[in-house]
């Protein structure tokens, strides 16, 4: 009788066990955006009018010295700015170099060898995930149309300028400034860092989609991200307290959020750190109170439905 | 109330059941989420593409090709370099000085080293494979620090296989004039062959789901099959990792899924080897 | 033929012995060196940082933070993190995994022993990548919806899926321990007319204790040193708290995240090696303890 | 060869034996001569060194570390304690029986050719250049072993029990069976003296006897030295019976006479069993 039994207890265990697999659907309600306000001028949403959004910052490249005219590098860098590179920023949810910027570049790339080490061969490209999934575009079109194969991997800005330095890779991918101490160590090890602006990332603030506020000046963000703030009745919002998500010191987003919205304060020390964006959506997304900054690209994938039609009604 | 001597025997017994059937229940749910939730993607793109990414650039869409080659080529490099050094290393220090004092407490140290967290030989793997020697971030940093975490792991269990055999066969052979490797290499090692084997194919199984010394070690996001040995590569532990935190989440979850339960099946695969190898090795030698 | 040498002069013979011997020499060596490699590499990168932030503010400070502009080295929210999670996880883990060993070497009969045994041990195969697969899209949400924590990703829910990796480790070691009490204890405890449950506990627990607290060591070790589950699983706030519902970073998951930032040979590079060193020490302690433990058992039942 | 009355040629001489594991003395002072064709038993209570001195004759006692070893033990005149003896070769010569029966988990036949295979078949080659004679090894013909099979199976009186399982697991003999086998394998490597430590110990009487029957007749061609605690059996098969106590020779002769007319006091004590 006992095997019977514990048998039977076995098969409902695993009825059991694949009717909840089943309904535990994996629900993704999304998140709400908001626009933000620069002191006293009119607060725009990254998602509508990305180059007067206050908080904008540069995606960044950065090889060792500009590349000899036949290296792969070279092509990878020169289909970066042609047009097809910049069409696929716009799919990646970024925008697009303005022509001032673009014709600097490549005034730079065009200015004379300075590291002809780089071969014709595979490109090595590492760095941070918010240029992630655009780098994978630019990667997937450029072996098609050059046959030249790079590889990426995504731990961080940071970790991107490490491996540069320490000559891992050929090229770093940054979404901030490189750091005098960064700077420093590449001397040391004779890297001649050279600096690329490549597209340009509006930082989205996301909150919960149930969340009433639908604007923040910039000062209000300062006062959450340092702690200032703790609770939402503090802007205007539910008496709720504020949970701060935010990426690790890894990542660039950290360190260009901190000097342009903190003014190098640092964050406080409640601020939850992920290593990317889409966990920080996720976390945002199930907390009432939650407040998130992520790449513009990740608030418009996980835009909530409500959200959505209140964007394209005014 | 004094619970009755028969009462306290069944309630603790039913104890005793509930917390085995709760063992079960984590294991079942678990595997079945991961059926239930990965079963729909796996079709033959799913296995024979590699990872592509779709019109926002997550590498969402495509299969898991890369990541499958690229996890049993791991394997297959920590097959030739940890374990001939552990096997035979296992050999000579159990067989060539086995009888020594400070065999015993060398023993000691290598048993504790199996337990050594993964990251921290993804530590040493960074500061020497990648950096010292120059092998930068490759495959074969990769697997030279796979193959230093399950060096140990390999080395106790081929000592347990060795240990088992009885020390009368080694004196019936000595007896009969033949060399200390004649003896190994007729008597010992056959007879122990289908353990060893069974610790192989555990540590290798090991091995191949780590995920951790991989991060530090060159793995790649989009990388394809590699050529060499030093080339970037994917691996199916990194790709689930990696899709926890793809910025499209509703294609990359159930790719996560599909890739968990792939993995699964290889190892369950090199688990039922082993045990049945195992249950093989009792029989044929029963003394 | 009565030509009788006691020496025959077999060269081959000898030279294949002395070169197998050699070769063979050479593996067990280099095996050992190897495993000397990590701790004396750990060491030798450990030190200049212990010399110039001190052994003080690492172990008294309570901020981890070795990017910022000026680098915090408080390594007590990693321990904490870490010992939060797995003691944690050992609280939920060693009762089922006891309870579960004794029903597996006492109670249940051989059909069912032969299925759930190898069961058990797949379940301490799965790489626990997949674990923290589940924590991280599944178990979280369950948490989430009962405790309605601040953090959805926090410590329980490191603790929980650690708990279930722990298990099997624990069940495996200790069923053995308790298999290999020898039968005659079993038949003098019946013979004295004591009830299955009395004999389990007065006889058969008490012989197999050192297996039992080894194979609890083993677990807890194995836990402390896992990595990818609880990176996946704890919401990696490195704050120092004891709070379970909060978000925690445990030393593993902080390497994981810094290490690769830290460019070699930096001060950072330097303290990370520290984390490192403290963690092995730890694990090879609690593993230590496991040995001694479990070698002066066997001796007892050899 | 005479046996027992008039003088023999002596096969063994052990000259002041001493032996120490680490710092326990164990064989103190030990000389003896073993005679040829002859079956000689050592007798003593256990723990008494009667088994560290067989192996000594094989120099098994090699394999245990931090052993020391003193004196002389001349084979056919030749001193096999010298390190320039290979101890391989000399287990060639001296072959063992082990106290419990120890086959090798494979078939029947492949125990017995186990030893044949390794050591090949050694001939006598006439070199056309120089005539010399010169010592040639050559693998064993597959006709070659199936004969030392049969030689051997037959002379350890075992042939007609196994001769349609030869590749059957020898596991799956008897006990008796079994120790046999491992007879017919010792003689697979044509010793010339064949050690016997305690090979009745774990045998039923039935098997016991069958051992014991074989003992006498491996007599004629080989010389036996055998390790027992059993009296009765020293009284029934051995020539000459040694006794050991606390790892000294007390007594050493023809057997009759020492049951019969012991000279020691202690031995005396030990045949009657009076010793405490």
């Amino acid at each position: 009788m006992g095997n019977k039994l514990i048998a039977g207890g076995f098969v409902v265990l695993v009825v059991l066990s694949t009717v909840l697999a089943m309904f535990t659907s994996m629900s993704f309600p999304g998140v709400g955006v908001l626009n933000i306000q620069d002191g006293d001028e009119l607060s725009y949403s990254p998602l509508e009018n990305p180059e007067e959004y206050p908080i904008t910052r540069p995606l960044y490249i950065y090889t060792d010295g500009v590349p000899a005219e036949n290296s792969s590098l070279y092509q990878w860098l020169e289909y970066i700015y042609s047009d097809d590179g910049q069409l696929y920023v716009k799919n990646a949810g970024f925008y697009p170099v303005g022509s001032e910027v673009k014709d600097k570049m490549k005034a730079q790339l065009n200015s004379g060898t300075t590291n002809d080490k780089y071969g014709n061969g595979e490109i090595t490209q590492s760095g941070s995930t918010t240029l992630g999934d655009l780098s994978t575009l630019w990667a997937n079109d450029f072996q098609k149309k050059y046959n030249i194969h790079v590889v990426l991997n995504t731990p961080g800005s940071g970790t991107g300028i490490t491996n540069l330095i320490n000559g891992f890779v050929d090229a770093a991918q940054s979404s901030r400034e490189i750091k005098d101490v960064e700077l420093e160590s590449a001397k040391n090890n004779n890297v001649n860092v050279t600096e690329w602006v490549v597209a340009y990332d509006a930082l989205a603030i996301i909150v919960h989609k149930d969340n009433p506020i639908k604007n923040l000046t910039v000062e209000d963000l300062k006062n959450i991200y340092t702690g200032t703030y703790t609770n939402w009745s503090e802007v205007g919002g539910y008496d709720h307290p504020i949970v701060l998500y935010g990426r690790d010191s890894a990542s660039g987003s950290y360190d260009y959020f901190k000097e342009a919205v903190l003014d190098g304060e640092s964050y406080s020390i409640k601020m939850q750190q992920f290593s990317s964006n889409s966990l920080i959506v996720a976390e945002v997304e199930n907390n009432l109170g939650g407040i998130g900054y992520v790449g513009v690209g990740y608030a418009e994938e996980s835009l909530a439905d409500e959200w959505a039609e209140e964007q394209n009604g005014h | 109330m004094m619970l009755s001597r028969k009462n306290k025997e069944r309630m603790f017994f039913w104890l005793f059941r509930g917390c085995a059937a709760a063992v079960v229940a984590f294991l079942t749910i678990i595997i079945m989420f991961v059926i239930v939730n990965g079963a729909g993607t796996i079709t033959w793109d799913f296995l024979t593409q590699n990872p592509m990414p779709n019109d926002t650039g997550a590498l969402v869409s495509g299969g898991i090709l890369s990541p499958i080659i690229g996890t049993l080529m791991l394997m297959g490099l920590v097959l030739a370099i940890a374990i001939p050094i552990g096997v035979f290393g296992a050999v000579f220090l159990v067989e060539y000085c086995g009888s020594y004092k400070w065999s015993r407490y060398m023993w000691m140290t290598v048993n504790n080293l199996a337990g050594v967290p993964s990251i921290v030989w993804a530590l040493l793997g960074v500061g020497v494979f990648v950096y010292y020697l120059a092998f930068g971030l490759s495959l074969i940093s990769a697997a030279i620090t796979l193959s230093l975490m399950i060096l140990p792991i390999v080395m106790v269990s081929t000592k347990e296989a060795l240990e088992a055999i009885p020390s009368s066969i080694y004196d019936a052979s000595i007896g009969l004039g033949a060399t200390k490797w004649q003896t190994i290499l007729h008597h010992i090692l056959p007879y122990s062959a289908s353990g060893i084997i069974t610790g192989i194919i555990l540590s290798l199984s090991r091995a191949g789901g780590e995920t951790a010394p991989l991060l530090l070690t060159g793995v790649a996001l989009n990388a394809t099959i590699p050529l060499s040995i030093f080339d970037q590569f994917q691996a199916l532990p990194y790709y689930i990792y990696m899709m926890t935190s793809a910025s499209d989440r509703a294609n990359a979850y159930p790719m996560a899924y599909g890739a968990a339960l792939v993995l699964i099946i290889l190892m369950m695969i090199m688990n039922l080897a082993a045990a049945t190898l195992r249950s093989r090795y009792r029989e044929k030698y029963k003394w | 033929m009565d030509t009788k040498i006691y020496k025959r002069e077999n060269r081959a013979r000898r030279y294949a012995e002395g070169g197998i011997t050699g070769i063979l020499g050479a593996c067990g060596i280099l095996s050992v060196l190897i495993l000397a490699l990590v701790f004396i590499f750990l060491i030798t990168n450990s030190i200049p940082f212990f010399q110039s932030v001190g052994l003080v503010n690492f172990f008294t400070g309570t901020q981890w933070d070795p990017f910022a502009s000026e680098a915090m080295w408080g390594v007590l929210p990693l321990l904490t993190g870490t010992i939060l999670v797995s003691f944690v996880g050992a609280i939920i883990a060693i009762p089922i995994g006891l309870g579960c060993t004794i029903y597996l070497s006492e109670l249940a009969d051989s059909k069912v022993k032969k299925i759930l045994k190898p069961a058990i041990e797949i379940l301490a195969g799965v790489p626990s990548v997949i674990y923290g697969l589940f924590a991280a899209l599944v178990l979280s949400n369950w948490i989430m919806e009962i405790f309605d924590p601040s953090y959805r990703l926090n410590a329980l829910n490191g603790a929980i899926i650690l708990a279930i990796m722990m298990i099997p480790i624990q069940v495996s070691v200790s069923e053995e321990a308790m298999n290999a009490v020898p039968r005659n204890l079993r038949e003098a405890s019946y013979a004295m007319g004591a009830t299955r449950w009395e004999t389990i506990k007065s006889v058969i627990i008490p012989a197999a204790l050192p297996g039992i607290i080894a194979s609890i060591a083993l677990a807890i070790g194995r836990a402390v040193g896992e990595t990818m589950a609880v990176l996946m699983a704890t919401g990696n706030a490195s704050q120092f708290s004891f709070d379970i519902l909060t978000s925690v970073r445990t030393m593993t998951a902080a390497l994981a995240i810094d290490v690769p930032e830290a460019a070699i040979g930096s001060l950072q590079y330097q303290g990370l090696f520290a984390v490192g060193l403290l963690l092995f020490i730890i694990t090879f302690v609690i593993n230590l303890i496991a040995d001694m433990v479990l070698s002066k058992y066997q001796e007892t039942y050899k | 060869m005479k046996n027992i009355s008039g003088d023999q040629i002596s096969k063994i001489q052990v000259k002041d034996l001493n032996l120490w594991f680490d710092t326990k003395h164990v064989l103190k002072d030990v000389s003896i001569e073993i005679y040829e064709k002859e079956i000689t038993a050592i007798i003593g209570p256990s723990g008494c060194g009667k088994s560290t001195f067989l192996r000594c004759l094989n120099r098994m006692n090699d394999l245990i570390p931090s052993t020391k070893i003193e004196g002389e033990i001349l084979l056919d005149g030749k001193n096999i304690l010298e390190n320039d003896i290979d101890p391989v070769d000399l287990r060639k010569d001296v072959g063992m029986v082990f106290q419990k029966p120890n086959p090798f988990p494979k078939s029947i036949y492949e125990n017995i050719v186990f030893a044949p295979k390794i050591h090949g078949i050694e001939e006598i080659k006439k070199d056309p250049k120089t005539g010399k004679e010169k010592i040639v090894r050559r693998k064993p013909t597959k006709e070659e072993l199936d004969q030392i099979v049969e030689k051997c199976l037959k002379r350890a009186a075992l042939w007609n029990e196994v001769k349609d399982r030869l590749n059957k697991s020898a596991y799956d003999l008897s006990g008796g069976q079994q120790q046999r086998l491992c007879i017919a394998r010792t003689m697979s490597i044509e010793p010339e003296v064949i050690l016997f430590d305690e090979p009745c110990s774990a045998l039923d009487p039935i098997a016991t006897a069958k051992i014991e029957d074989l003992l006498v007749d491996l007599r004629k061609d080989y010389t036996v030295v055998i390790v027992t605690h059993n009296m009765q059996q020293a009284a029934r098969v051995a020539d000459r019976t040694a006794f050991f106590y606390m790892g000294d020779l007390v007594e050493y002769g023809p057997t009759k006479r020492l049951f019969e007319k012991p000279e020691k006091e202690l031995t005396e004590q030990y045949l009657t069993g009076r010793m405490g």
